[in-house]
């Protein structure tokens, strides 16, 4: 009853391929985007990873060397965090060890009038935004639970709720265009985060509303133990651009010059009106998750190692010094303001918090209810009479 | 506009009170579900992207979280978002932001950043509505510190109380009886916004009482027994003291108004008077508002009471399907045998097997 | 001081795109797989939108007659719940009118062993796995939540909480695999539930544990009054799946061939253990989104009478009666059959709901808590209080 | 394995009643965020991948919804999950799976699909732990009707009430107050392991009696006043016991185990013994389970009291950072303040202006 015609037969079915396969999507990807090679040279244009009339322009020496500067204040700071955890003058401090080259890129790429929306990973960004270092450290100090003023630096806090903050980067955009000002807006995240379902619609939000929106995504490998592979099947974080009709792209994380030449076309792009835009950075968690963590309960030694030799300050400082733009007076200068930034922390870490424990009623709301006014007038007697009992003792 | 009272429905207070706040502050945004072009499930936006314009009242992509984080980085970002959550059961994707950043914000950076924002959410029963669509979620918010949360109770206080909840530099959830969408009271626009200019005056010449509605209503006298209520239940109250005045019963109602902040002197000043309170509220009734009114009370008017304070409260049940929703709804019949347990001889009731919940 | 070499001039840059673009992903999308035309011919093979090695095999035409009896079927319960709503028998009737060959396909292309995870709109698929259709109506009606045992058809609740059923029907493969049972699982979702963040995570899920799941999304257009482009930039629905490195196929959702064809592709492919897989079906809600909406007030009638021409029955019928499969009295027959499914819904509905009250208390918990016994205790004196005061006058 | 008792860690029971749940059970699975093969950032599943498989205990993509979700699927079809929730503030992402289905879903299908999921989650403060890592989120849960709330406060409630939790058919929120983690008690895992088979078939005997340790423990015995407590504070109100003997108080202790069932009858036959009662809770007090049980108390045993019911809860206002909690925790000296203002004597004490949240 059927008609026979050329349809395939229904039995023997040969073909077994559903829709839009792995194969087919692989087909246009772009390779990782990388300037300068793991030992510090220079790479040649198509060994870039990018595909003709895909090109990145070199970043100049000065924003070369501007960024390095960072790289060695943030390296300092890390370890220098590190050691004053260890020593308990600071309660927690997530390093990103490793992973500085795209922390200092995320900042740099941004103006003043730009909004970064950081993680608690992402202190080296912050301090590159320009927020005074002591102040960044009060959380990690554990006296607040975030020392700076968001405003001041456009810089919003650091978050810990995974992900949430790249709806507030979203938001932050939406303000923007609705106030007339041009405004970029980029939002850090870790591999982990990228499972979370504020991820999804973060970028769906700003892809429907055509936001100037960057997700800066640092593919550091691990969320805590997890492995990437527990986080994703696709090919890369990138592609998940596709699935919101943006474009993605990937980069060499612990390559300065890759990550300033892709992040700042995407900025330009976004003043453009023509954002957002998902930018994943290759990049290891060299450390331990944080202090609390330890490492080697779960990943190989051997795995390590190979990432140290994709350094993102030697590369960047075997280049530039054999570019000649870094001079052995700029390297020392460099050093000295790391110097500087680490011993400031050191010494403010040695010295007692202030704290006041009324703060805790003073800021939970603009107008105070009667029920904290009541609570706080308990705590103020409680310490006026340990201070009494203080005094008379 | 005229000054005649003329017949204005809840639903239309709230509408308007939205138009006159995006119309005095054009940093006052509307967004959410089917908030633009349909102006609502529920109309409450009706008109307002028309009026405003798209950029002003507009729909998202269907996402709670989306809508409550983005409303963050807004407020952030110097604007004032009013969000609607379309029912509150659809509130709780949404969980996070509001109660891990929202309301936590202003805190975290001692004042730097405090979020304007205005999350409104349809709440209650006794419309007939299938599984999700009828759950009272207002003591997760109350149990929030940093959030507000509101809930008017008629007409007029949905429009002053909105306007106010906008106004305010606090996040304040918002909490729509869905009932009492289509009550009507006849009243006039116009006088409503004088008297919320009048007010707003005040608090700006006092800015340390700048919550104007953070004050309990009494929405009856009475001498014998404190009912204490808020949003839907309310009505039910005044119809049980009415019923309860037939039977020579004189019954005070007091509507909170706003749960947080909770205004105790209103409580205490009618309980210290009655000697006897029930709090009847529609969720269920498990570690809730009303257990917390509760609480209070029996603690701030400890030598007043005759009777230990007695809970009208929905069952500690997933709220009901449509057919079977009278059952759990706190009515009239059980505020008054509540009423009449409260221990009115010298006989020593046993309180002990009285039910916490139904409250007899 | 910098090397001139062959990089791109960073000052006047030309290049002006990032990464994956729009343009790269649009190369290898297939077209949607369509095989009977709007006015029911057979489509020949290089129209139905497949690209050569990926061609589907025509169903059967007993799968087709199948199907099409619960077309009629379903036509004609979405046809008559409208009416029992608008007479007040019901509570509220999410129809599917337009809809039903993506309804049906979705039940029929599993086997009775696989699971389905409908939503609120799927009464149709409900119906067409064997779920007593006075059951399926219990939760529309509002004597209770949900009226059938998901157990008894291997069919979930019909879920209302958007695209949270999704994240279950991940949880039931694995449950599958974890107990060793063969099994494929089929979950529903609309346009607009593809924004929420549990989409994200139940396809992430699943394509990192490569799960036997079907995605099996009903591109209605419409999210009760916010149409498609508020939920997405992506070209479709249906390249969501890339970004989990998952296939993904668009197929007409008003042309039960290709439905059959696709899914059951999907199904097989799943049985070998090669899925996840994402299915887009294009449709469109023929009626408001329930009768409390008023689908007027927000699109073009046009719009709606463009989609009256693409009828999943009407193709069907004349495919079906042109090849000389559908006979007069198979047609007779499967309108009888529908007419008395439609006759039993009348007369259930006529009649008053047997309602517990008690049954509020008796299903919250295994271990009823002595809290609620009591709660349940008060309901029962109450009512029989009341049922005295009545039996009194 | 040796009778002789050894030393046990709050920590290592959990980890031994999730071990020998597995075992017992094969459809028992583990999962959730670095559960696999880092043991749980607290090492609560330590070794349990390795024990019985990557197939029972698991790590997943890095998403909360995901996790509880995927559990609900998996209940339905016949598993036995227990997913571990890292900090309780990351447990919100997961509030509509909870909420809207995990809690509902039995009740729902009238019983044809309960869902046997046990969600682990470390809570409450007192480990210097920053924003986000120290909520107390109990009351949330404890208000949703269909979910058990259970929280040990002992190495051996920890291990004999985890693996109840995970027994039972019902969806338990297990709390487990990370301070306690690194307590320890002397005590046998065998006899524990023979208490645990014993209570169990009596369970199994009597089906209707189906929690075996849904009963509160008299934590301390005494005359003077009761202490109503649970999880992290037990602790707290033992040392403030121990304190007011000095002064010559005799405190009892209560530690109510499971919030959601609360054993009622425990509570009101102590509160009627002493006729005073303090109820000690981490969390803000307002609306929460401290505002349940007082509410319960003051109505159970009204004629019994010869003051109010107070409470000694966290204030109100978002969890402190590290140098600050010690301030906003209940302490033994507000346990105690709050004891002497328990109207002492025939003076009548003023209670309208004592603190509800730090009790005095
Ligand atoms: C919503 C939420 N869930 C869980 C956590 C606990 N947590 C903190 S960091 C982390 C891993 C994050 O990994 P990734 O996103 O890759 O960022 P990375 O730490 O590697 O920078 C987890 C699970 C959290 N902070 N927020
Ligand atoms: C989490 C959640 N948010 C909001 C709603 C309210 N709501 C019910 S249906 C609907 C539109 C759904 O659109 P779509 O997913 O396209 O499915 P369709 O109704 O078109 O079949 C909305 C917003 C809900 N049920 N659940
Ligand atoms: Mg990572
Ligand atoms: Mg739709």
């Amino acid at each position: 009853m059927m008609s026979e015609n050329a349809q395939p037969d229904p039995t023997g079915e040969k073909v077994k391929r559903l829709g839009i396969s792995l194969e087919d999507y692989l087909l246009p990807t772009h390779g990782r985007i990388q300037m300068i090679s793991e030992s510090g040279e220079l790479l040649s244009v198509d060994e870039q990873g990018s595909t003709p009339g895909h090109e990145y322009p070199m970043p100049t020496a000065q924003e070369l060397l501007d960024g390095y500067r960072q790289l060695v204040i943030g390296r300092r700071v890390n370890d220098q965090n590190y050691a004053l955890v260890r020593q308990g003058r600071m309660a927690v401090y997530p390093s990103s060890h490793g992973q500085e080259a795209s922390e200092v890129a995320a900042a740099l790429c941004l103006e003043p009038r730009d909004w970064l929306f950081p993680t608690y990973r992402d202190t080296v960004a912050v301090l590159a935004r320009g927020v005074d270092p002591m102040q960044v450290m009060t959380n990690f100090r554990g006296d607040w639970h975030q020392g700076y003023n968001p405003h001041e630096h456009n810089t919003s806090v650091q978050s810990t709720p995974l992900t949430t903050q790249l709806l507030h980067a979203v938001g932050m955009a939406q303000a923007a265009r609705l106030k007339g000002e041009e405004m970029v807006v980029l939002g850090m995240v870790g591999d982990g985060g990228t499972s979370e379902g504020d991820f999804h619609e973060a970028l769906n939000f700003a892809s429907v509303f055509k936001l100037p929106v960057i997700f800066f995504v640092q593919n550091n490998k691990y969320a805590i133990s997890v492995p990437l592979s527990r986080q994703t099947a696709a090919p890369s974080l990138a592609h998940k651009a596709v699935g919101y009709g943006m474009a993605g792209e990937l980069v060499d994380g612990n390559d300065l010059a890759a990550l300033l030449a892709v992040l700042g076309r995407a900025v330009k792009l976004c003043r453009e009106g023509r954002g957002p835009f998902l930018v994943e950075a290759d990049t290891y968690r060299m450390q331990s998750h944080t202090n609390a963590d330890d490492a080697t309960r779960y990943r190989e030694g051997e795995e390590v190692d190979e990432w140290t030799q994709r350094d993102p300050l030697q590369r960047m400082r075997t280049y530039l010094k054999n570019e000649g733009a870094l001079t052995e007076d700029l390297e020392a200068q460099y050093t000295s303001d790391a110097e500087a930034v680490a011993t400031s922390l050191r010494d403010a870490m040695g010295q007692d918090a202030e704290l006041n424990p009324l703060d805790l009623f003073d800021h939970v709301y603009t107008v105070q209810t009667p029920q904290l006014a009541e609570q706080r007038a308990q705590l103020a007697e409680e310490l006026s009479r340990e201070a009494h009992t203080e005094h008379q003792g | 506009m005229s000054k005649d009272k003329s017949t204005l429905s809840f639903a239309a207070a709230l509408n308007a009170a939205l138009a006159d706040e995006m119309s005095s502050d054009e940093m006052v945004v509307v967004f959410g579900e089917d908030v633009g072009t349909l102006g609502g499930v529920f109309r409450i936006t009706e008109g307002l992207s028309q009026q405003f314009g798209e950029d002003r009242c507009f729909d998202t992509p269907l996402a709670e979280s989306g809508i409550a984080g983005t409303a963050i980085g807004m407020g952030l970002g110097g604007v004032r978002p009013v969000i609607e959550m379309q029912f509150d059961a659809f509130a709780y994707p949404a969980f996070q932001q509001i109660v891990s950043h929202m309301a936590k914000m202003r805190n975290r950076t001692k004042g730097a950043a405090s979020l304007p924002i205005t999350v409104r959410i349809p709440y209650g029963g006794g419309i007939g509505g299938v599984e999700h669509h009828c759950d009272s979620s207002e003591s997760y918010y109350a149990h929030t510190p940093g959030l507000k949360v509101y809930t008017p109770a008629s007409v007029e206080d949905a429009y002053l109380m909105l306007r106010a909840a906008i106004r305010l530099d606090d996040p304040v959830i918002f909490m729509e009886p869905k009932k009492l969408y289509w009550s009507k009271a006849e009243i006039s626009l116009e006088e409503l916004r004088q008297e919320f200019n009048t007010r707003w005056a005040q608090v700006e010449a006092q800015r340390e009482h700048g919550e104007p509605y953070a004050r309990a209503g009494v929405a009856r006298t009475g001498e014998d027994v404190t009912l204490v209520s808020y949003g839907p239940s309310v009505v039910t109250c005044l119809a049980a003291a009415e019923a309860a005045a037939k039977e020579g019963r004189s019954v005070e109602v007091i509507d909170l108004r706003t749960i947080n902040p909770l205004d105790e002197a209103t409580i205490t000043a009618s309980v210290t008077k009655t000697g006897r309170a029930i709090v009847v509220a529609e969720p269920q009734g498990f570690t809730s508002v009303a257990s917390e009114v509760v609480a209070r009370i029996q603690q701030r008017c400890f030598h007043s009471l005759a009777a230990p304070v007695l809970r009208v409260t929905g069952f500690d049940i997933p709220y009901p399907p449509p057919m079977l929703e009278k059952y759990h709804l706190p009515n009239v019949d059980r505020i008054l045998d509540a009423i009449d347990d409260l221990q009115w001889d010298d006989t020593p009731v046993d309180f002990s097997t009285t039910s916490t919940a139904g409250g007899h």
